[in-house]
């Protein structure tokens, strides 16, 4: 049964689950929150790596299971811990824990002005794709990425399609009253 | 001298005929799957709708051996030239089958990833709608394309294209000349 | 930025991959000859590049190999994706929450009721709506159905590409009759965008309970016959055992899931640890073997056939009577007998289908176990109809990094094998 | 001539097929040459580095052991046809023949020439059991020894 979790609650002073507790001990500037049910703490950008290498490490983290961004550029409503300053890309991790069969998300808010983030290749292998995809679609770099090419688009494609900014480029459709390019 | 300067007349009709019905039954495919389409054109080709009832025994893979190109699935921008690059390697004659709306038309996804229907890129004898098309409707498109080649008049429809292929302007598609 | 229009000389342009080309590198030649006999060494010629293209038998799809190639023996291997690419996230973003499952379902074309299932389980999260038992019990079987039809799918490809072309006809001969049961339930063979936010489109054709069970008797008939064809086959064991070897600590880092990291002896499966709908209340196995290669994964395979024709039978005996959509107002449209008779319900129901509902601010991660793995939905909404993002962790995106610890030091057959053994479905790689 | 009549019909079969479908192919099938029928096919990509010309030797050589064997193979034939009638001389005369390309052939396994492709892992570990785990199984397994 897929269990009725309760509201976003506002984090509270010291965060409930233990590994939030860890990280935000761990990493001074780190925010968690409660979502749905699931732990997420909100970590300064620069600190992404390290904070990865901590949980595989210390919190026996052993898979990241997912990294992708979100652009926030026309976002009506935002729901965000108070503390962390909203930016407009936010570079989402999910980590997953076999043997305590556990799940926590970590997400850094990236300003526009420099989309630069430390690539977490060195800590788990596994995340050489999806970055590679995060680059090529939205356009935020990973330093430090083994092979920071395109891996979804084209080569010579130029800008970056999920950004806010670009548009979906439809194709003005020739039936009378097509939908008018949004 | 080939068949174009053939003079098209009573003594070489016989053999027109039988050239027509020579291609039509031996039309080979080329294994173009891309997408969900890939999946039901398998299964067009599988038991219960076998195609080697009508001669297209197997699915070649490679261009060299193929007549027709079922393109089932939806063109992406990156695979644009890889696509044009494989039609233009196919041998003459050559028959293209766009399979499914995403082909035809771009389908669903009017955006900046896919190509707005496979005939920007190739001639497309025969549309098949459907997404996916069912096993039924593919076979119908493949007989109406056999329909093509049996009636239709042997060379002359293909104007030759600067670029080689069988390129076809879109606005003056010939009516098919009574034989 | 480029619009998307099409001119002829993009096309003239090269296909070449630019920063992704494969370059060679000589080096010298660490790789042993059996016998080590005199057999005469000669200095590394200049090893050749070639592509398992994005058009090949073998590709599943429109996957490209660069091989970096001395002679028979692989050197290097380096996928490269995105021939598929078709934008589904952006168009994700302009699709109400009603229309989103057409568009996910065509993301993992042979398991479409996985997709439809996280979608629809992260929007009732988003919502925190609760769907009704029966709702849960039908997600379940078509579900599991159609992680058969993906198995018998991967059964067909992989004994083709291993060299027997008869699995071809045996795996399609199951799978036919899997996919007229779906089109005889929800009325299309494939992308049926039955799952949707708030339960089922449809409740159950009467009669489905013989249709279902006759369909479990043609599989199980099918597969025994593979069992027979293929796993005491020599030839099938010499091209299959051995090949493609990878260990629980390669998958993990590599966050591989499924019947990949089952077969390396870690018996991983979220129907067991993070049971959703009703997998807790059915029992089942999770298989698993050791060894970690093609052999493995394929027996794995066969047997998970089993596994869930097991669920979809105790589903036919247990499945909860009730309404097949939660009877909440801001998400189910109202039945269609009731639109002709009050105008509020046509409002509501005019409504509900061109803004569909709105969903509040938050963001969530669901995850479940599709054919491949871990098939997971990330979605932040912001109170609008539509979602601000929504992104797919497609297994099979991740399960392709498997290729280089697997295809170190192999034939090209046993590349094509390997990448078999894999089972990537483009579609859900490329997005 | 009477018995060599049949060799000379299937002779005149044979080439009587060959010319009829050059020129069969040259009367009917459109000619459009075009650059990229010429190309190598490299499954849809326009190769921009030429493919390598210098083969690595050891198929060279393979193909060359295999031209042995094969014809050898080919003697074979007419003898099986008329074996009974050569009686014993032709026995023993084909046994040296064998015998003969049998010295190259024990060469070639003695060397490893047969031998396809890069060194198999020594350790073949026969495959196991199918298990089940009725369970969730939380722990990833630790195994102590690890295949070479």
């Amino acid at each position: 049964m897929t269990t009725v979790d309760d509201a976003p609650r506002e984090a509270d002073h010291e965060p409930s689950d233990e590994v939030a507790a860890a990280v935000c001990a761990r990493f001074p500037g780190s925010i968690a929150a409660e979502s749905h049910g699931q732990v997420v703490v909100h970590v300064d950008r620069a600190a992404l790596a390290d904070v990865a290498r901590f949980l595989r490490d210390e919190e026996r983290f052993t898979t990241c299971v997912d990294i992708t961004a979100v652009d926030h550029l026309r976002t009506a409503a935002r729901v965000l811990p108070d503390g962390v300053t909203a930016e407009r890309y936010e570079v989402v991790a999910n980590f997953l824990a076999h043997a305590r069969n556990r799940r926590v998300r970590i997400i850094a808010q990236v300003p526009a002005a420099d989309p630069v983030v430390p690539t977490l290749t060195g800590v788990y292998p596994g995340t050489g794709f999806p970055e590679r995809e995060t680059y090529d679609l939205l356009g935020i770099t990973f330093e430090g990425h083994p092979d920071p090419t395109r891996i979804l688009m084209p080569d010579d494609w130029i800008g970056h399609p999920l950004r806010k900014d670009t548009g979906a480029a439809r194709v003005p459709v020739t039936f009378k009253g097509s939908p008018d390019p949004r | 001298m080939g068949l174009d300067q053939v003079p098209h007349n009573f003594l070489t009709a016989r053999l027109e005929d039988l050239v027509r019905w020579g291609r039509r039954n031996s039309v080979f495919p080329a294994t173009f799957g891309l997408a969900c389409c890939a999946l039901e054109m398998m299964a067009t080709g599988a038991a219960h709708y076998d195609l080697a009832r009508f001669g297209m025994e197997v699915f070649r893979a490679s261009p060299r051996q193929a007549d027709l190109m079922i393109v089932a699935g939806r063109v992406s921008q990156k695979m644009a030239p890889v696509l044009r690059q494989v039609y233009d390697q196919m041998v003459e004659p050559k028959w293209v089958i766009s399979m499914g709306v995403c082909a035809s038309s771009g389908g669903m996804f009017n955006n900046y990833a896919i190509v707005q229907g496979v005939d920007q890129i190739v001639p497309v004898d025969v549309y098949v709608p459907g997404c996916p098309p069912g096993p039924e409707t593919l076979l119908h498109g493949i007989l109406t394309l056999h329909d093509q080649i049996r009636t239709g008049e042997l060379m002359r429809r293909r104007a030759a294209s600067p670029t080689g292929g069988a390129a076809i302007d879109l606005g003056a598609v010939p009516a098919p000349a009574a034989s | 930025m480029t619009t998307a229009e099409h001119d002829l000389d993009r096309l003239e342009a090269q296909t070449d991959e630019g920063a992704q080309e494969l370059r060679t590198r000589s080096r010298s030649r660490e790789v042993v000859l059996a016998g080590g006999g005199m057999w005469p060494e000669d200095e590394l010629g200049d090893t050749m590049i070639i592509n398992m293209g994005p058009q090949h038998p073998s590709t599943h799809g429109v996957l490209r190999l660069m091989m970096e190639l001395d002679g028979e023996d692989v050197v290097r291997i380096k996928p490269v994706v995105g021939y598929l690419h078709t934008g589904m996230e952006k168009t994700a973003e302009e699709l109400t929450y009603v229309q989103g499952t057409t568009n996910v379902s065509r993301m993992d074309y042979a398991s479409n009721f996985a997709n439809e299932l996280v979608f629809s389980m992260a929007v009732e999260r988003l919502l925190d709506v609760e769907v009704p038992p029966r709702a849960q019990w039908i997600r379940m079987m078509m579900c599991e159905l159609s992680r058969m039809a993906s198995h018998l799918l991967f059964q067909a490809t992989n004994g083709m590409d291993i060299g027997a072309v008869s699995m071809m006809l045996y795996g399609w001969r199951e799978r036919e009759e899997v996919l007229r049961l779906f089109e005889f339930i929800t009325g299309l063979r494939m992308n049926c965008n039955y799952i949707r936010p708030g339960g089922v489109a449809a409740d159950l054709p009467d009669g489905w309970q013989e249709r279902v069970l006759e369909v479990c008797d043609t599989v199980e008939a099918g597969i025994a016959e593979y069992d027979a064809l293929l796993t005491e086959n020599p030839i099938w064991r010499e091209r299959t055992i051995g090949i493609g070897r990878i260990t629980t600590e390669e998958c993990l880092e590599r966050s591989i899931s499924g019947p990949i990291l089952r077969s390396t002896g870690f018996a991983w499966d979220l129907r067991k640890a993070q049971p959703y709908l009703a997998y807790d209340q059915v029992d089942f196995d999770v298989v698993y073997t050791e060894n970690g290669d093609v052999f493995d994964r394929y027996r794995i395979r066969l047997h998970e056939i089993r596994e869930s024709m097991r669920i979809v039978r105790q589903c036919v005996e247990r499945m909860p009577a009730g309404d097949y959509r939660v009877q909440d107002k801001k998400v189910t449209p109202p039945p269609r007998a009731r639109i002709d008779e009050s105008m509020e319900a046509l409002i509501h129901h005019f409504k509900l289908f061109t803004e569909g509902f709105k969903v509040p601010a938050g963001e969530t991660y669901v995850a479940v176990e599709s054919p491949r793995g871990e098939l997971g939905c990330y979605m932040v909404s912001d109170g609008s109809g539509k979602p601000v993002r929504m992104h797919i962790r497609g297994p099979s995106f991740y399960n392709l990094q498997a290729i280089e610890p697997m295809g170190g030091a192999s034939l090209v057959a046993d590349a094509v094998a390997i990448v078999s053994s894999i089972d990537p479905i483009m579609g859900e790689v490329d997005r | 001539m009477s018995d060599y009549l049949p060799i000379l019909v299937m002779v005149g079969v044979v080439v009587a097929f060959v010319l009829l479908s050059f020129v069969a192919s040259q009367l009917l099938a459109p000619q459009r040459p075009h650059a990229a029928k010429q190309a190598p096919y490299e499954c849809g990509i326009v190769p921009e580095q030429e493919p390598a010309e210098r083969f690595p030797v050891k198929f060279y050589l393979v193909a060359m052991s295999f031209i042995v064997l094969d014809v050898e193979i080919v003697f074979l034939y007419p003898f099986s046809v008329v074996f009974r009638d050569l009686g014993g001389f032709g026995l023993v005369a084909m046994a040296v023949f064998v015998l003969v390309l049998l010295v190259p052939f024990a060469y070639l396994l003695s060397v490893g020439a047969l031998e396809w492709g890069p060194v198999r892992r020594a350790l073949e570990r026969a495959p196991g059991p199918v298990l089940r785990a009725p369970h969730a199984v939380l722990e990833p397994p630790t195994r102590a020894e690890e295949a070479a």
